[in-house]
């Protein structure tokens, strides 16, 4: 008896207290507005493919980007690798038969689904058109768009995430297996720990934000208006108070991943491991430190400017020494470039190019001239796009045979994986070009003499939508029809391997052993 | 569980009405500045009692204490440095001022 | 240093080789490290791909010294990113003495230019090469911001505040002016052109275009169209002080403070008349919050400034 | 941790667990309110005269009143919570219930108090007739004072319904001890509110009351 073969019915999954479907449900739910989101960008792309604005007029565009914004931050990327792999992971990865809070667990699932409607409601209406950023005085007093309905959604989706960090936290701290200490826990619990640590810290800060502005727009009190006594960049303080650190929520799971899979197809270990769990707290801290460097040129006073710079120097060490630690986990290993491994090694390279050019924004006069232009929607598409999404697709590979059971196709995969990385840079290295020449983001119509970079970004992303409708067909072929996976199909060291693929109810039929370190993996003994 | 003594609860309980008694006769003495501080400053007994004898943090691991400790933290960096923004903002205040 | 291809960005004034030498630095230096990281990468990837017959005896899986090393390189190398950065910014926002003055009011969906004499444009921008400008940015909506690439330069345009940046045009020419804030539906199409001219054709442009007298001139029209005149003329029967003189003397309120006429007063005591009450008169003035557009308001200062 | 971990059902374990779980959300609350701090720190350092003037308008002997009340529903709380770790039901469900009770009074009290300034015109966007100095920062204040206050009124609301429902249980069932653990929790949600009120206390009705 396998947990998916625990009940059949509707309400057997709906209402599953199960960390393992609850992660699947997620992993169901982010798919879809992963597509939604999708779709938005795919219509952006086409619309910028001539400079004229000729396939959508300015309010569509508007709303568009808005829409992709929202749901690409809120109701993908923030709970893709955290409430999917995550909420599989974490109990099984500490040897522990549940979360701390099953009930809290599936009450989260329920929550975001209710956000979901929100945001499907807005669409409906008729949309959004602030921008993900909701900058007051626009979404205050100037849109005529559904700002209150959307700003509720994400209002609602941050509970969702409230709790599952909640979880974590207590998880992690209270249930983890005899033996299993916080030095031999695998890095991607690291991670998880310390995404949720910014989850229970940041995303109230939100939820209050978005509260006061909702307030503004319906009722013209606050404190935001100037009118009225109050300061737009006050919004902006509290925005990114939030906003940074959740950059880093998208990213951290998204280097667990990594690391997990680099050891296992290196077969050696992390190189470096406590100083990479360091790394991973040393990221999550100083994150909270650095938000005003958002906000170069807002008017704010220039030597705050200057030292939100340099502190935003000061997060890119841990990040620089995760790069370096990963690399060298490669120096004498046993290679094995199986499809995970190639989204996995595609992350390390696409991230740093993102970070890399997050120093120059974060080097305060070139901010001014790249801030609001393409260069920036490069920047973080290089790593929320070309890292974090590689990430998940490489751990949702690497996992796959121990959710579902099944192995995936391996050839296709490696080939999707390539496609993506191929299609990635072609969409979104132009537009570093782009950004640096002047255009700025949020247009629908441009120069025509930027018009080439503009057609390369383009074709770019249908490349790119191809290499993620790859997975999406052949996982799910896979998951009815692959070859039955044996429980540690990757002879990989996990206390998730100990178990039987896919595992059962309760996780383990008998507790395995901790091993004294994580991942002792020896290159010399290669695995047939 | 370790169970605290109901006298300390009645004496914290004494302290914190105690407490209440002093900060409003205060408030109506003029210390000029001083008023905000000292408002503030007995508030923040007042919560530390309540915190470490009625929610027993004082009992508590060294985790719970670190948990209460860090919302603290993560207030101060917000209050600061927005603080250090507004605290040295120039603003122009009309259009023909010299910034 | 390095531009891009003249025809897609100049660099026209005088911070922009200074930004643009920083920003090749860092892609020089960027560059370096990514091409770096990728060959080492590479060269492990080959060579310790599985089955290969490299050697593989003692693999470490730490290193103190040189993870000490690679985390402090970073940084020293950061900290000088953060200083030349900071240097380059500072610069940007010293005020020059004696720039000339130009006001530029964002809204949906226009950059409002007026000049110091009174001449005015729209989504155009005239200026003289090789001499200083204090462009002073304000909105009557929302954010947006004051965008002139050629220049490398950006300022957002804040509600309820004055804003600015000074630069210097080194070169003639005709260079794009943008919005880069999102300010709604039409925010790609906010903006036209900054057109540095020499000089003496400057002075001569300016010259000959200001319909309406200087901005004082302008101003006094407005001080009578939004109705000021009907209580401090001095022939009104309504009780309200004499402007003439005001600026720059000691004001005596009616809470006791006493406070200098500078610009932030005129305007408060347009927009806010309940804040600061002159002594001996009755708190009546209406605000004018609403009323008075934010280029209503540099005129009304000038004008009274002149007074 | 340990064995129970996997057996999950020592009673210290669980309601240490609670506890920590409890705690954790409790920093979400601090952040929460965090916000409408600094907003309130904002308004008053803009304007630091019309916001003395504002918290005149205030009632300041009601504030104390209730400051009192609630920091007594805290005492009797506390003993709640010990009642429940004896397993002494009698004393736990007479606790809750004088717990509800001065959370109900101190609603009361609020209430009257909204009830007043809504009589005098205070109340910003709906009935704000104040026509004297600093119109616009007495206006400000007391938008933060109905939020901030009004938001520790629904925090309030929702642990006078948990009190309650934990009540209700205890005096159905007899074995209090398997709600230690609940008890616990709620004592500590309720004290967390308690200690909000404590800093909006000075901040509302404190800042001038020296003539
Ligand atoms: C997951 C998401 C993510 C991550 C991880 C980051 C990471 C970083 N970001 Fe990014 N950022 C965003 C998402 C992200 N960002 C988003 C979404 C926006 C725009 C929001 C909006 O306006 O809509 C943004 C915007 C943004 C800005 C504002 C731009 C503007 O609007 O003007 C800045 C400015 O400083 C910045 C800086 C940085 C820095 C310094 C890092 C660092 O953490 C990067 C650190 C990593 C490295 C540096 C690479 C590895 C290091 C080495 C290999 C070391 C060796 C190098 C040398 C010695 C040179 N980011
Ligand atoms: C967080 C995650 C995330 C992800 C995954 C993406 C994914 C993509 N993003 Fe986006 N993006 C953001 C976050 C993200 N983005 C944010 C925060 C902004 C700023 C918004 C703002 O300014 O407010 C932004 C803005 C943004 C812009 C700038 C808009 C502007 O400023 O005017 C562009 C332009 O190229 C863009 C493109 C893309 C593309 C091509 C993808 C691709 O990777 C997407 C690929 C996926 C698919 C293509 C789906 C699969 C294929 C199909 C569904 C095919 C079927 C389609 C049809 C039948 C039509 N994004
Ligand atoms: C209804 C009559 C009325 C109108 C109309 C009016 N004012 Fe006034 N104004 C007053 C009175 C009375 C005072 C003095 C009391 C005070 O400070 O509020 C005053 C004060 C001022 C002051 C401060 C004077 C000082 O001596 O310090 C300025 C500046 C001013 N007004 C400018 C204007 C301008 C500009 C307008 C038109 C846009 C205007 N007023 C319209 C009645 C009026
Ligand atoms: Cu104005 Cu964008
Ligand atoms: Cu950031």
């Amino acid at each position: 008896m396998s947990y998916l073969t625990e009940g059949f019915t509707l309400g057997s999954w709906l209402f599953t207290k199960d960390h393992k479907r609850i992660g699947i449900l997620y992993a169901l739910a982010i798919t879809v507005f992963f597509f939604l989101g999708g779709i938005a960008a795919t219509l952006i792309r086409l619309e910028l493919a001539t400079p004229a604005g000729d396939l959508v007029g300015a309010d569509t565009y508007n709303k568009l980007f808005t829409l992709h914004g929202v749901v690409m931050v809120w109701f993908f990327l923030i709970p893709s690798i955290p409430s999917t792999l995550g909420n599989f992971l974490v109990p099984l990865m500490i040897g522990a038969r549940e979360v701390a809070f099953p009930r809290l667990n599936i009450l989260s699932w329920w929550i975001y689904v209710l956000g979901g409607l929100f945001v499907v409601a807005t669409l409906v209406l008729g949309g959004v058109d602030t921008g993900w950023t909701f900058y007051t005085p626009y979404s205050t007093m100037f849109s005529n768009s559904y700002v209150v309905m959307a700003a509720a959604g994400v209002f609602v989706v941050g509970f969702s995430s409230i709790l599952t960090g909640l979880n974590f936290i207590v998880t992690i701290h209270r249930m983890r297996a005899p033996g299993m200490t916080w030095f031999r826990m695998p890095l991607f619990v690291w991670a998880m720990y310390a995404t949720s640590l910014i989850l229970v810290l940041a995303t109230p800060v939100l939820a209050m934000t978005l509260t006061l502005m909702a307030v503004e727009r319906l009722w013209h009190v606050g404190i935001f208006d100037p009118a009225l006594g109050g300061d737009p960049l006050l919004f902006q303080h509290l925005f990114w108070f939030y906003s940074h650190p959740a950059v880093y929520i998208m990213v951290l799971p998204a280097m667990g991943v990594a690391s997990e899979v680099i050891t296992c197809f290196a077969r050696k270990r992390v190189f470096g491991y406590r100083f990479m769990a360091y790394a991973i707290l040393g990221i999550a801290g100083f994150g909270f430190l650095v938000w005003g460097h958002h906000m170069f040129v807002s008017g704010q006073s220039i030597y705050a400017g200057m030292v939100f710079s340099l502190l935003s120097y000061m997060v890119a060490v841990p990040s620089a020494i995760k790069v370096f630690n990963w690399t060298a986990t490669l120096y004498k290993g046993s290679i094995e470039f199986s499809a995970p491994m190639i989204y996995a090694l595609g992350f390390v390279g696409l991230f740093t190019i993102g970070g890399l050019t997050g120093l120059f924004l974060a080097a305060l006069a070139v901010d001014v001239h790249l801030t609001d232009t393409y260069f920036v929607v490069a920047h973080f598409h290089y790593i929320m796009v070309g890292g974090t999404v590689m990430a998940y697709f490489g751990g949702l590979h690497f996992w796959w045979p121990k959710v579902t059971g099944r192995m995936y196709p391996e050839t296709l995969a490696r080939v999707a994986a390539l496609v993506m990385f191929f299609g990635f840079n072609l969409t979104f290295f132009p537009q570093y070009i782009l950004g640096y020449l002047g255009m700025p983001r949020r247009y629908h119509e441009y120069s025509p003499d930027l018009q080439l970079l503009n057609v390369l970004s383009s074709a770019g992303a249908s490349i790119l939508a191809v290499g993620y409708l790859m997975p999406l067909a052949y996982l799910t072929w896979a998951m009815f029809h692959g070859k039955r996976a044996p429980s540690n199909p990757w002879h990989a060291k996990g206390l998730e391997w100990a178990t039987t693929s896919p595992p059962p109810k309760d996780n383990f039929d008998a507790m395995p052993e901790v091993p004294r370190v994580p991942y002792e993996y020896d290159p010399r003994e290669t695995p047939a | 569980m370790t169970k605290s003594p109901a006298r300390a609860y009645w004496i914290t309980w004494a302290a914190l009405l105690g407490l209440l008694a002093a900060t409003f006769a205060l408030a109506h003495v003029r210390l000029g500045n001083l008023n905000a501080a000292v408002g503030i400053a007995i508030g923040a007994v007042k919560a530390l009692l309540v915190v470490l004898f009625f929610m027993k943090l004082r009992s508590a691991s060294t985790l719970l204490v670190v948990f209460a400790v860090a919302g603290l933290i993560a207030l101060a960096v917000l209050f600061g440095l927005s603080g250090a923004d507004y605290a040295t903002r120039t603003t122009t205040p009309a259009p023909w001022s010299s910034p | 240093m390095t531009h891009p291809p003249e025809w897609l960005l100049p660099a026209a004034s005088e911070g922009a080789g200074r930004i643009d030498a920083l920003f090749f630095s860092l892609l020089a230096l960027t560059g370096f490290v990514a091409v770096a990281i990728a060959l080492v990468a590479l060269v492990f990837c080959v060579k310790y791909r599985r089955g290969s017959a490299a050697d593989r005896s003692d693999p470490p899986s730490q290193l103190k010294a040189l993870e000490i090393a690679w985390s402090t390189i970073p940084l020293v190398i950061f900290i000088g990113i953060f200083v030349w950065g900071a240097r380059v910014y500072a610069s940007l926002y010293q005020p020059a003495d004696g720039a000339m003055k130009v006001f530029a009011v964002g809204k949906q969906w226009m950059w409002r230019i007026e000049h110091a004499n009174g001449r005015r444009e729209i989504d155009e921008l005239h200026l003289p090469v090789d001499e200083p400008v204090r462009i002073v940015i304000a909105t009557e909506d929302v954010i947006h911001s004051f965008y002139i690439p050629a220049f490398r330069v950006k300022q957002d345009a804040v509600p309820g505040r004055y804003t600015g940046l000074t630069v210097t045009p080194t070169r003639v020419g005709t260079y794009e002016l943008l919005c880069s804030e999102y300010c709604g539906t039409d925010h790609a199409r906010m903006g036209g052109h900054v057109i540095v001219m020499p000089k003496a054709q400057f002075a001569k442009w300016l010259a000959e275009g200001a319909p309406a007298g200087s901005m004082a001139a302008q101003g006094k029209a407005t001080f009578q169209r939004l109705g000021c005149t009907g209580c401090h003329d001095p022939r009104s029967s309504l009780h309200a002080p004499e402007l003439a003189g005001l600026f720059g003397r000691a004001v005596h309120l009616q809470d006791g403070r006493t406070v200098i006429a500078d610009e932030a007063y005129i305007r408060d005591s347009i927009l806010l008349p309940k804040k600061d009450v002159v002594a001996g008169f009755e708190p009546v003035m209406p605000s004018y919050q609403g009323q008075a557009s934010e280029g209503d308001l540099l005129e009304l200062i000038a004008y009274l400034r002149a007074q | 941790m340990s064995e129970q971990a996997l057996s999950a059902s020592g009673r210290e374990w669980r309601s240490e667990t609670v506890s920590l779980g409890m705690w954790v959300f409790l920093l979400t609350e601090v952040m929460f309110f965090g916000v409408l701090f600094l907003a309130y720190f904002h308004v008053r350092h803009g304007d630091p005269e019309g916001f003395g003037i504002a918290s005149r308008h205030v009632h300041e002997w009601l504030g104390t009143l209730n400051t009192a009340i609630l920091l007594t529903s805290s005492l009797s709380m506390a003993f709640a919570v010990r009642a429940a770790a004896e397993d002494d039901r009698k004393a736990l469900l007479r606790l809750l219930i004088v717990t509800a009770l001065l959370g109900v009074a101190f609603l009361g009290v609020k209430g009257t108090e909204y009830f007043l300034e809504w009589n005098d015109g205070l109340v910003p966007r709906l009935n704000f007739e104040y026509a004297g100095p600093h119109p616009r920062t007495v206006a400000e204040f007391f938008f933060l004072y109905f939020v901030m206050t009004g938001v520790h009124a629904v925090h309030l609301t929702i642990g006078i319904g948990a009190v309650a429902w934990n009540a209700l249980r205890a005096r159905r069932d007899a074995h209090v001890a398997r709600r230690e653990d609940a008890i616990e929790a709620v004592g500590l949600y309720w004290h967390f509110v308690d200690v909000i009120w404590v800093f909006l206390y000075p901040l509302f009705y404190l800042v001038l009351l020296y003539r």
